[in-house]
């Protein structure tokens, strides 16, 4: 009795103690965290998160026969759950590829190999549903990016390309969003940069968008040259923050201010 | 409000590249003034009843949530029957107007609006009695540094 | 493809007052807004939004300019016997979406 | 024209490459221009977020403006810590004080990787805009 009743004490120690200190070893912090009341309602809430309208929209292209070969994702995938877990482990290594792709760049992938249809155009509203519903079948999953050996090098690729300076303003990714997180530029906390929530609905864009089209943002807010539609370096540092974003949940479809 | 302050009005509209949702097209104070007295005429707006919930504080005027609640006992006898909201500095100072009946149950409604610039907005609940009864929030609006579009 | 997100709960108590909530896709331009060639984009606004509750009007509201793209819209209903919402959008360029859902009294 | 005229006009002309001929320790001692900078004009520069940038990064003894940043020191006080010689230098080109500032450059347009299109070869600042900061500064003492 008294054994088991140390046990048990023992247990709920231990319970505690692996909490506080998974707890206590992981300060990251997704946006979500620091948006308003207001917002983190809006995202919270499925009838409310302006997203879900994509997910909505990508659930109906995902049943639709398309393409030359006439078929739909349903057709070889079956119903959606069957992406869970899909979106926290890319970017991936396609089969019979040697370069990684992101989440919209498989859906393309899929669309030209084996639907024999064109590719979506970045950026557009069936893409970026299509990867809204892919992903918010991983709502709520650990981030877990593959132990693939390939992808060592693009991913170290992606965290040089953080860490350099470029622009007019000479800034790096790293300066604003490792170094001065939580600071406030023109008032406003700079965000850690998690890609916890992607494709988000960005209320400044009033509509979802992609990590590239926020990747483009960023480079442009230090004035330097944007990286061309479907360039690699997209990719890497999806990779790049992805692995850093390890264990994080995934909440797509985000909302970010 | 007058044609001559209408027509001042429109002339100010300047149309910036980017920023706000508005550019710097905006209504007055004065405009709001106006729009409120055509629709409550010349019955008094008491404050009161009304609860106007708004973040006071919102990083983009894009999509601002915003619900409007008003007391009342939504009976066939005492209902309100219409919510109106107002902004100093849109392009039009009327953001939206709302009726209802004591089918609604409860005189709520929620939206999302734009506002181009930090400012005082207004919600005016009529009753089915006809009074008017009023909440007003000020919104402060910032604006993030790296906006889309490079300057 | 539909382009609205309705949601209320599927019962209800008679009597009792639900909430119900809409989103739906539109881009609400303002016609303030340059496009990327410069030029203004026309307005192009969802201008009213109503609502029936077995054919009957229950809610209506007027938008402006300064509804938010992507119009997000909650109130409340009297579920006073098991029935059906009607849902209807209108506006700019002959806009025109109408929408459905039922709920049933307990 | 006079010499000191002539040196003038050579300095407003000269690139910003030329900058480096002119630091002496840790300042700029003369004008970019040969002119003294205008305080207002400076006050105005950096309050604008789309033209000096400087309160994303400061705050600054700039009430109307309630946004301001605390990524890097207050201005305030700035005009009492440094010599117009030195604000000089630090706007110019801080780097050269500290390799790891994260305050841009400028009045710097050669070692930046990648810039925009519609910037390159332009400095953030002008050198006129950068004295009219320059003289702004100094009158903040306090």
């Amino acid at each position: 009795m008294t054994a088991l009743r140390l046990g048990i004490g023992l247990a709920i120690i231990f319970a505690a103690s692996y909490a506080l200190a998974q707890g206590a070893a992981d300060k990251r912090r997704s946006g979500t965290q620091d948006m308003s009341d207001a917002l983190q309602k809006m995202q919270e809430d499925d009838a409310a998160n302006p997203g879900m309208l994509f997910v909505q929209l990508g659930g109906q292209l995902w049943g639709k026969a398309t393409g030359a070969a006439g078929k739909s994702c349903a057709d070889c995938h079956g119903d959606g759950t069957s992406m869970k877990g899909v979106a926290v482990r890319y970017p991936a290594i396609p089969k019979d590829a040697d370069a990684p792709v992101d989440l919209e760049g498989r859906i393309n992938l899929c669309r030209t190999a084996n639907q024999q249809a064109d590719s979506f155009p970045p950026e557009s509203r069936e893409l970026l549903a299509l990867a809204a519903y892919v992903a918010h079948q991983s709502r709520g999953l650990p981030i877990a990016p593959p132990d693939d050996p390939r992808l060592v090098a693009f991913r170290a690729r992606g965290q040089d390309l953080w860490k350099a300076r470029q622009g007019q303003l000479n800034l790096s990714c790293a300066i604003c969003h490792d170094d001065n997180a939580g600071r406030k530029l023109a008032g406003v906390a700079i965000p850690e940069a998690h890609p916890t929530g992607y494709p988000i609905y960005r209320l400044e864009w009033q509509t979802l968008g992609s990590l590239k089209r926020r990747l483009r943002n960023c480079l442009a807010g230090i004035r330097a040259e944007t990286y061309a539609d479907g360039a690699p370096e997209y990719v890497m540092l999806d990779l790049f923050l992805m692995d850093r974003a390890r264990g994080m949940m995934l909440e797509s479809p985000g909302v970010r201010p | 409000m007058d044609r001559r302050r209408f027509l001042a009005g429109t002339a100010a509209i300047v149309v910036l590249p980017f920023g706000p949702p508005f550019g710097t097209a905006s209504a007055t104070p004065e405009a709001m003034a106006a729009a409120i007295r055509k629709v409550v005429g010349d019955t008094a707006v008491r404050e009161g009843r009304v609860s106007l919930d708004l973040p006071p504080l919102v990083e983009n005027g894009s999509t601002v949530p915003l619900v409007v609640s008003v007391e009342s006992p939504m009976t066939v006898d005492d209902y309100i029957k219409a919510i109106h909201v107002f902004n100093e500095k849109n392009p039009q100072p009327g953001v939206f107007t709302v009726r209802l009946s004591p089918r609604n149950g409860r005189a709520v409604v929620g939206t999302r609006i734009k506002l181009g610039d930090s400012q005082k907005i207004v919600a005016i609940a009529e009753t089915s009695g006809g009074q008017f009864w009023s909440a007003s929030a000020d919104v402060i609006v910032t604006l993030a540094a790296c906006l889309e579009e490079a300057t | 493809m539909s382009n609205v997100l309705v949601n209320a709960p599927k019962t209800a108590k008679r009597g009792s007052s639900v909430e119900i909530k809409a989103l739906i896709l539109h881009p609400m331009e303002t016609g303030f807004r340059p496009g990327p060639n410069g030029r203004i984009i026309p307005r192009n606004i969802i201008e009213r939004f109503t609502a029936t509750w077995n054919g009957t009007e229950i809610f209506d509201m007027e938008m402006s300019l300064a509804i938010a793209a992507n119009p997000f819209v909650s109130f409340f209903a009297v579920v006073s016997e098991s029935g059906t919402v009607g849902l209807r959008w209108t506006g700019d360029e002959g806009f025109v979406v109408e929408e459905q859902i039922a709920i049933a009294v307990e | 024209m006079s010499r000191p005229g002539l040196l003038a006009a050579a300095l407003a002309l000269a690139a910003p490459a030329a900058v480096a001929q002119q630091i002496v320790g840790d300042a700029i001692p003369a004008s970019l221009t040969g002119q003294p900078g205008d305080a207002a004009r400076g006050r105005a520069i950096v309050a604008n977020r789309g033209v000096g940038l400087c309160l994303l990064c400061h705050s600054g003894p700039i009430a109307e403006e309630r946004f301001q940043g605390d990524l890097a020191p207050s201005l305030a006080g700035a005009g009492s810590r440094w010599s117009e010689g030195q604000l000089r230098l630090r706007i110019v080109d801080g780097a050269r004080l500290n390799a790891d500032t994260i305050m841009p450059p400028y009045y710097r347009t050669g070692g930046l990787q990648r810039v925009a299109r519609n910037f390159q070869d332009k400095t953030i600042l002008s050198a006129a805009q950068v004295e009219d900061v320059v003289a702004y500064l100094a009158t903040l003492k306090d």
